[in-house]
């Protein structure tokens, strides 16, 4: 069904009131829409990541305007919808959705805006005018868990997962099969911080550091972090414990708070930015296409950093798993 | 005249038999107790975290911000205003924690800052409930709200402009020192990888209590004894406690009850704002949003729990700490051993209502849950991560239902009170 | 003298018809006043922002949204009054209804039965959970008097560990989409139909709307027309009062508590059965926080609760279009702190007032034959 | 007029001089006049009594004496000097201490605590010298004979130690002009002239008294100066030793003194309730009503008499099921024992509480739903299942005609009605139905003259239509007046039956407190002194009952 005409007749505040740019460069460049999760701005992390690659467009790509949203506590997915619908209807064209809790309200908001480019992360939502922007986790975390095997001393390491969610624990079986292929016997320490639907996980630094130093004191001594915002406090427990640990989604040696790069071994990188200014671009060429777009090693969406020089010696190594995994001579498991 | 005098003395005895008065001997002698269960458990299961000094460090640290959060309940509420707005104003002490140590460049500056914000949300608690004699549950939920609202607000404000700040998060904040005994930190640790029966239990504890300790958690923990000096010992604690047994009575002395709950109910803020400011400042060493993650409310629940007192709340937070700390640290195994002590202690428990009580039948409803949490753990090696999780929450819930006490609330708590209004 | 002024004219004039608006303007123009100066201090035009808020709460598709979400905070906060009736907190509604919305998910997308039946054994599923749920707190402070504020606490946390067991892959739960899971889609048969209420929306209002009000008539009906209601008002007011009556407080604590549950169990269902169909990892807590906060701006009382769900709705829904023209979204939360403080002030003003105003009607009432007696 | 005399001087002329002067004094509440251009002169060194009906005004003048209430117009001098008092504390600075009508006592606090709270000894600027504050305490209890004992709690305190805790609280503040409001409405007469010893002895010392009290003997037996007050005015200065009770009875009210006399028996040989063996325990498996038996037939009235505390308030709520007891409750010859309360309710026993205000009403609820209360499961307040609004409503109106409630509606919460108002509904209510058996636990207490006398003949005219009461009573005068047959109770036990046609209030006081002739010891002023049975747990210690 075509819900437009409710769209243009009635509520368009932003449109019609023009809070934001003005109406001469709207036709060079694009207005794009945002929409994260909860969280939003600012949880250094995947969310961030998002906007960085924004903010990369909008220097390059000559953006009109663009306009980020964010979810609140406790909606409902006809909130999600009805987020998406504003800012389809508000004339921001593509609109990007952060966040796999979209994959519902996507598919019908985009049915209503036929003419209006949409994209997802994190979910394979289908639709005509849908991208799917996804990532296989799963493969970058397989790298920082060799790497781990590979630098740990004590044959110990852990892992600390912010939520218990199915995306959280792709990272965590990544990097799990990944030490072990390295040193099947491996001892590998699990925490996540909180169960879902309670998602303070991702951000109470007190609670992953707590983890994180109990990982330590058992025996551990790198711990790979996919915690949001908690991750900080792994950092520090590793600081304390003059131990490692690994980052996650951007290389976070150089996001880190300065006081705890030095205890970054590596980070998965998992390039959203990089995803969502893609698909900016493209949209700015006009190539954009529907449905999934895998960003996995192969595409260079997930890596492992170098920066720091921890893994220089380990590098080459690494870079032969990498391979294998690209020309699918290993096949990490997602679930 | 002799005889007038009798009646008294053994009424006062007998009193006191009632009472079943909790003091130094018999706190030992439960901790030794409880060491020896934990050193069993430990020595069978070989979780060998459950009496690190890793766990109990973190335990103390955990117990800090729901113990200032309970203390501020105890503050208020001993005053008669009931305070379930404390998780608010922790968030405020975060927010405003976090603030100061950044602005001021100074962590102490940040827990004092702390300290005001959350005192604001008691003010603002303090002029609905004594001035407007408005219901002290609405204004303590309006309060929570409030400082869920303001502090992305204020965020948006200050936090996005700085360097590594963000909507949702500060800068980095510089903690305040830590101390230590640095001397006995080797042998401790030497005695503690022996893994010798209550040896290095004992080590553990020590250790935990004497190495890496912030300087804030130590003010915290002597926040408790202050407390219990300034509210027990003196003239201001006494009137601030009468207004919450019997204002009128107070009033009709002079006290000045709106005065007294004024003051208690903003030092309950503060306290509480001491809490948030403690997660930001020293916890996480970063303020995020949402990082409370509902500590008010368990602090609350900590001081109803210790009976509206110091040493009872703060065994409440102690407990709860403990028990967050054995989940997050070893969850599955921890937790596992865990509950090897806790069939113990409920056979210890029913053995006691058996000789002790003559309660026959309630000895065997508990030996019978005894014998039932022993076969789980009998019959499993780790504890399910989900279920770890609400380790402290259950355990909290457990220790109720078993003390079954009669817990006793400041007669007047969440009364509204007016002056002028004694009959 | 001053005193004696206002006496007269206080006690002259009857303002019972002007109280009644008294209140809520009195709290308007204190909330109003809150909110107008935080976002001066942001540097955004109050009325501006407010005239955005009406514009876009007016929208049709808006409309829908609100009186959606309306209906899930109804049922919420319901679940919460029934315990303040009886001086019960129940903190616990949040963890009742994610429990029983998860099973009744997990039976309603097992089984398949006709449509009304289908739906009748859901619900019925989610009554039962919640109130067995809520029935621990219940038994707990029945028989070891453990208080129900700590209880219900803790048990919230105990349910979302829970819930986070039964919801895996290995239970009760199927993949949804790449990255979410959720119990098994509830088949058409399960399902309620929308309404279509609101002209020139094409999207429909749930059709547990009508539930909601029917549940609101049967707690009015049920608390002020029978005698269950009558000792579980009679037990909120004065505890004391009540067992000198006759009314067995503990089993009152049980059965409110239970009651209390139920009707939790059934704050997940409108979005369940309306527009989910299914218990996945992004189904909404939190709900039954929002009833606290609802039930105590609407005194407890069911139109008021509605008024309270219908605004909280309102702002909730309205909220989005601050963040499109670039005013911080939280004005919202701040708006809905600064309105149940104020309304709740404005109240306590008003019935201060009212009591006065009463006692005095009934000492002059009383004056004269009391004069005539003595003399 | 020379009044710098400094306060600790004897008893001398200066005695002569006014201690206190109110002049003007006016307060206004909403809607009432409570004090009206009222004047009072004090002379230092006398006792001066305050009398009046309820409400008439003299509690408010007190307050204002006291700081606690401003008055809207008039002068207040103290020694002469003009004084404006803001709070308490203003009074107590000018050595003014007050006892007031209700207990101003925290329950959870020690006795210690409740006295020094406000006066506090200091150590170190800020801690309490408890050890000062305890030897102070001792010092002024043994001067005055008082007995208290600083460290128990006062919820352990009986009715007797409490009012001595309170004179002892403005004793410590050192206070040389003591207001008593009503201090003996709950003591038995043997308490009541152990206080006034205590009182000659501090007026001996020099104080000053403002006593207040409705029992007009013990007025014209304590007083140096009466002034009556009615309706907030005063209306006379009398002198005690040229005025009789009646005279004064009459100008307070304006009419003559009702009194509870019953004319002519109408108890019949139907047993309506038989107790057998009822023992009530305390928590500690002290039994706080022992072994308890009697019949009440239709048509009587049984008195229970008893000092507070002795187990009395036990009795009843084991009677009405709301708390566990052993041993027999018969009604109508049908073992109630294991009824719920509900049931005995149900099955015809009517219940006047002790404390109308936590047992008998809900205060923010309108008069109709007091009504319903305790009758929820009858006509015509429920039709099955369902409320029934407008029979309630009927039959409240019905109650408010009959038993003369005064208030402009039914649908006015009970808060708003005076406490006499109250009374009379539930009087009411308790009546209604039919009851076969009327627990009736103080059903005049603090009800002015006229309330008083209507309860009265309601209690009469059901007794004369065969319903059996269970009367227990703080006022002896309305026990003996009332009762067909009487008991005591003494620590939870019946120690003996009076004849209520041949007892006096005298002898039954001492026999309430173990000292009459019925107990085994006689010595009144051992068995006066004792403090046990006073106490709120009362069969904590047998063994000094029996020593007594
Ligand atoms: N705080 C108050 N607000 C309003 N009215 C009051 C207040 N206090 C007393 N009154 C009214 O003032 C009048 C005088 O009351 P007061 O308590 O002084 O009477 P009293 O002579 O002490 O009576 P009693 O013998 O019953 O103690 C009464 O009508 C009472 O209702
Ligand atoms: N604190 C108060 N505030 C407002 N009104 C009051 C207050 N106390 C009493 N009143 C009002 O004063 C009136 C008399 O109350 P009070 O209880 O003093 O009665 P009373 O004069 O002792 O009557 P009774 O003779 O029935 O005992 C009532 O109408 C009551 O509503
Ligand atoms: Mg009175
Ligand atoms: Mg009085």
């Amino acid at each position: 069904g075509s819900d437009t005409g409710t769209g243009t007749d009635s509520a368009t505040p932003a449109a019609s009131g023009g809070a934001g740019g003005s109406s001469a460069p709207a036709a060079a460049g694009a207005k794009v829409g945002l929409a994260y999760d909860i969280g939003g701005r600012g949880d250094q992390s995947f969310n961030d990541a998002a906007a960085a690659g924004l903010e990369k467009a909008k220097a390059e790509l000559n953006l009109a305007e663009t306009k980020e949203l964010e979810a609140k506590a406790g909606e409902t997915g006809g909130q999600k919808e009805q987020r998406l619908r504003l800012l389809a209807q508000s004339g921001y064209n593509p609109v990007i959705a952060v966040g796999f809790a979209y994959s519902e309200a996507i598919k019908k908001v985009a049915q209503e805006f036929p003419d209006t480019k949409f994209a997802i992360v994190d979910d394979a939502a289908a639709g005509p005018n849908i991208t799917n922007l996804v990532f296989a986790e799963n493969e970058g975390s397989f790298l920082v868990g060799a790497a781990a095997a590979m630098k740990t001393k004590k044959e110990h390491i852990g892992f600390v997962g912010g939520v218990a969610v199915p995306l959280i624990k792709k990272f965590e079986l990544g990097f799990t099969k990944g030490a072990q292929s390295v040193k099947p016997d491996i001892k590998i320490d699990v925490k996540y911080l909180s169960q879902p639907p309670e998602f303070t996980g991702f951000n109470d630094p007190a609670k992953g550091k707590a983890a994180a130093q109990g990982m330590f004191d058992a025996g551990a001594d790198i711990v790979y972090q996919a915690a949001g915002g908690s991750g900080g406090g792994v950092f520090e427990a590793a600081k304390a414990a003059k131990a490692l640990a690994i980052g996650v989604d951007s290389d976070q040696a150089l996001t880190a708070d300065p006081g705890v790069r030095d205890v970054i071994l590596t980070s998965m990188l998992k390039k959203v930015d990089v995803a969502v200014f893609d698909f900016l671009k493209s949209f700015a060429d006009g190539t954009v296409k529907a449905g999934a777009k895998v960003y996995d090693l192969k595409a260079g969406g997930v890596d492992f950093s170098t920066t720091g020089g921890k893994v220089d010696d380990i590098k080459l190594d690494l870079d032969k798993y990498k391979d294998k995994i690209i020309n699918g001579e290993i096949k990490v498991p997602s679930e | 005249m002799t005889v007038t005098q009798a009646p008294p003395a053994p009424a006062a005895s007998s009193a006191a038999r009632r009472r079943f008065r909790v003091d130094w001997r018999v706190l030992l002698l439960g901790a030794i107790a409880l060491l020896f269960m934990l050193s069993i458990a430990r020595v069978v299961t070989g979780a060998n975290d459950i009496t690190s000094g890793g766990t109990i460090g973190t335990a103390l640290a955990w117990a800090v911000p729901i113990g200032l959060a309970a203390l501020g309940g105890l503050w208020s509420e001993r005053a008669g205003v009931v305070n379930i707005g404390l998780e608010g104003m922790m968030i405020l002490g975060t927010w405003f924690g976090a603030w100061g140590a950044i602005t001021f460049h100074n962590p102490w500056a940040g827990v004092l800052a702390g300290a005001i914000g959350g005192a604001l949300g008691g003010l603002l608690h303090a002029v609905a409930t004594v001035t407007f004699g408005v219901d002290h549950i609405i204004s303590g939920v309006a309060i929570n709200i409030l400082g869920e609202g303001i502090t992305p607000y204020l965020s948006k404000l200050v936090f996005v402009d700085m360097p590594g700040g963000g909507e949702t998060q500060s800068p980095r904040v510089v903690p305040p020192g830590d101390v230590g005994v640095g001397a006995i930190d080797a042998w401790l640790r030497g005695l503690e990888s022996g893994h010798t029966f209550l040896v290095s239990d004992l080590a553990g504890v020590v250790r935990g209590l004497t190495q890496g300790v912030s300087l804030f958690t130590i003010v915290a923990v002597l926040l408790v004894p202050l407390s219990f000096y300034l509210l027990w010992r003196t003239a201001f604690g006494l009137r601030l406690r009468s207004c919450g047994e019997r204002p009128v009575a107070a009033e009709s002395l002079g006290v000045n009850v709106y005065f007294y709950k004024y003051v208690a109910v903003v030092a309950s803020g503060a306290l509480a704002g001491l809490g948030g400011a403690y997660l930001s400042i020293v916890a996480a060493g970063i303020y995020r949003q949402g990082q409370t993650g509902g500590r008010g409310f368990i602090g609350l629940a900590a001081m109803i729990f210790g009976n509206w007192r110091p040493g009872g709340l703060a065994s409440g937070a102690l407990l709860f700490g403990y028990t967050d700390a054995l989940q997050l640290r070893q969850g599955g195994t921890s937790v596992h051993a865990l509950l090897l002590v806790v069939a113990m202690l409920l056979a210890a428990f029913a053995v006691y209502q058996l000789a002790g009580q003559h309660r026959n039948r309630a000895a065997l409803v508990t030996a019978v849950f005894a014998v039932a949490v022993f076969v789980v753990f009998a019959r499993t090696s780790t504890v399910p991560e989900q279920f770890t999780s609400f380790t402290p929450h259950l355990t909290t819930l457990l220790v109720l239902a078993l003390a079954s006490q009669r817990l006793r609330m400041p007669a007047a708590d969440g009364l509204p009170y007016r002056k002028g209004q004694a009959t | 003298m001053s005193s004696s002024f206002t006496d007269r004219l206080l006690g002259r004039v009857r303002l019972s018809g002007l109280l009644a608006v008294a209140a809520p303007l009195l709290a308007v123009v204190f909330a109003g006043v809150m909110t107008s100066i935080v976002l001066l201090l942001n540097g955004s035009d109050p009325l501006h922002t407010l005239l955005l808020l009406v514009e876009y709460g007016a929208a049709p598709r808006t409309q829908v949204l609100i009186l959606n979400s309306a209906t899930t905070y109804y049922i919420s906060a319901l679940a919460v009054a029934i315990g303040f009736r009886m001086n019960l907190f129940n903190i616990g509604v949040d963890g009742q209804y994610r429990l029983a919305a998860l099973l009744a998910a997990a039976v309603g997308g097992a089984i398949s039965l006709p449509a009304p039946l289908h739906v009748g054994v859901t619900v019925l599923v989610a009554v039962a959970v919640g109130g067995l749920w809520a029935s621990i707190a219940a038994v707990l402070k029945a028989a070891r008097g453990v208080s129900e504020v700590i209880s219900t606490i803790m048990l919230n946390a105990v349910a979302t560990g829970l819930g986070a067991w039964l919801l895996t892959t290995d239970r009760l739960a199927v993949s949804l989409s790449s990255n979410n899971i959720g119990t098994k889609p509830i088949p058409p048969s399960g399902q309620v139909p929308g309404i279509s209420l609101v002209p020139g929306s094409p999207s429909k209002v749930y059709g547990f709307l009508l539930v909601a009000v029917l549940l609101g008539v049967g707690y009015h009906v049920l608390l002020n027309r029978t005698r269950f209601g009558f000792d579980l008002r009679a037990t909120g007011r004065s505890e004391t009062a009540a067992v000198a009556s006759g009314v067995r407080v503990g089993r009152m604590v049980v059965l409110t508590m239970i009651l209390s549950g139920a009707v939790a169990g059934l704050v997940g269902m409108p979005q369940l059965l309306g527009e989910a169909y299914t218990y996945s990892l992004d189904f909404p807590p939190g709900l039954g926080f929002i009833g606290i906060s609802i039930a105590l701006l609407g005194r407890n009382n069911p139109i008021g609760i509605a008024l309270g769900a219908l605004l909280w709705s309102f702002l909730n829904n309205a909220g989005e279009i601050l963040g499109i023209n670039d005013i911080p979204q939280e004005i919202v939360i701040i708006m809905q702190g600064a309105i149940v403080l104020s309304v709740v002030i404005a109240y306590e003003l008003v019935h201060r007032y009212r009591a006065t105003a009463e006692r005095r009607r009934v000492s002059r009432r009383l004056a004269t034959p009391v004069e005539g007696a003595a003399a | 007029m020379i009044s710098t005399s400094t306060p600790s001087m004897p008893a001398t002329e200066s005695a002569t001089s006014p201690a206190v002067e109110l002049e003007g004094i006016t307060k206004r509440f909403p809607g009432v006049v409570a004090n009206r251009d009222i004047g009072l002169s004090v002379r230092r060194g006398h006792v001066h009594a305050i009398v009046g009906e309820n409400g008439a005004g003299k509690s408010t003048l007190m307050k204002i004496l006291y700081g606690m209430q401003r008055p809207d117009e008039g002068v207040i001098r103290v020694d002469g000097r003009p004084v404006n008092f803001r709070t308490p504390a203003d009074a107590i600075a000018a050595g003014i201490g007050m006892v007031h009508q209700h207990f101003m006592l925290a329950d959870n606090l020690t006795v210690l605590e409740n006295i020094i709270l406000g006066s506090e000894p200091r150590r170190f600027g800020i801690g309490v010298d408890f050890a000062a504050a305890r030897r102070r305490i001792k010092e002024i209890s043994d001067a005055y004979g008082l007995g208290v004992s600083p460290d128990s709690p006062v919820e352990d305190l009986g009715v007797g130690a409490r009012q001595r805790v309170e004179i002892l609280k403005v004793l410590y503040r050192g206070a040389r002009i003591l207001i008593l409001d009503e201090p003996t409405a709950v003591l038995v007469p043997q308490e009541v002239e152990e206080l006034f010893d205590n009182l000659r002895g501090l007026v001996r010392e020099g104080l000053t008294i403002i006593f207040i009290s409705h029992k007009l003997d013990e007025v014209l037996s304590v007083a140096d100066a009466i002034t009556v007050i009615r309706r907030g005015t005063t209306v006379a200065e009398v002198d005690p030793t040229e005025v009789t009770a009646g005279k004064l009875a009459e100008l307070m009210v304006g009419s003559e003194l009702p009194s509870p006399e019953t004319r002519e028996s109408t108890v019949t040989d139907q047993v309506a309730l038989a107790v057998r063996g009822l023992t009530v325990r305390a928590a500690d498996g002290r039994p706080v009503v022992d072994d308890v038996s009697f019949e009440i037939h239709k048509g009587e009235v049984l008195g229970i008499a008893g000092v507070e505390g002795n187990g009395q308030a036990e009795l009843v709520e084991a009677i009405m099921g709301m708390r566990p007891a052993e041993g027999v409750v018969n009604l109508g010859g049908r073992d109630i024992s294991s009824w719920s309360t509900l049931r005995r309710r149900e099955g015809g026993i009517g219940y006047i509480p002790e404390d109308r205000q936590r047992h008998g009403l809900l205060l923010e609820a309108p008069l109709w739903e007091n009504r319903v209360l305790g009758h929820q499961t009858r006509r015509p307040n429920v039709r099955g299942f369902w409320i029934d609004r407008s029979g309630a409503r009927a039959d409240t109106e019905r109650i408010v005609r009959e038993y003369d409630v005064r208030t402009p509606g039914i649908d006015v919460v009970a808060a708003a009605l005076s406490g006499g108002n109250q009374q009379k509904l539930i009087v009411g209510r308790e009546m209604s139905g039919e009851p076969a058996v009327l627990i009736a636990s103080h059903p005049t207490r603090g009800v002015d003259v006229g309330a008083q006398a209507a309860i009265w003949d309601h209690l009469r005219a059901a007794r004369a239509a065969g319903l059996a009461v269970l009367l227990i009573s703080a006022d002896l005068d309305e026990l003996i007046g009332l009762s067909d047959s009487l008991k005591v109770i003494l620590r939870g036990r019946m120690v003996a039956d009076v004849d209520p046609a041949e007892v006096t209030p005298e002898r039954l006081g001492s026999a309430m407190t173990g000292a009459g002739p019925d107990t085994p010891a006689a010595d009144a002023s051992v068995a006066l002194a004792e403090d046990a049975p006073a106490s709120g747990r009362p069969g904590r210690e047998p063994e000094a009952g029996e020593e007594a």
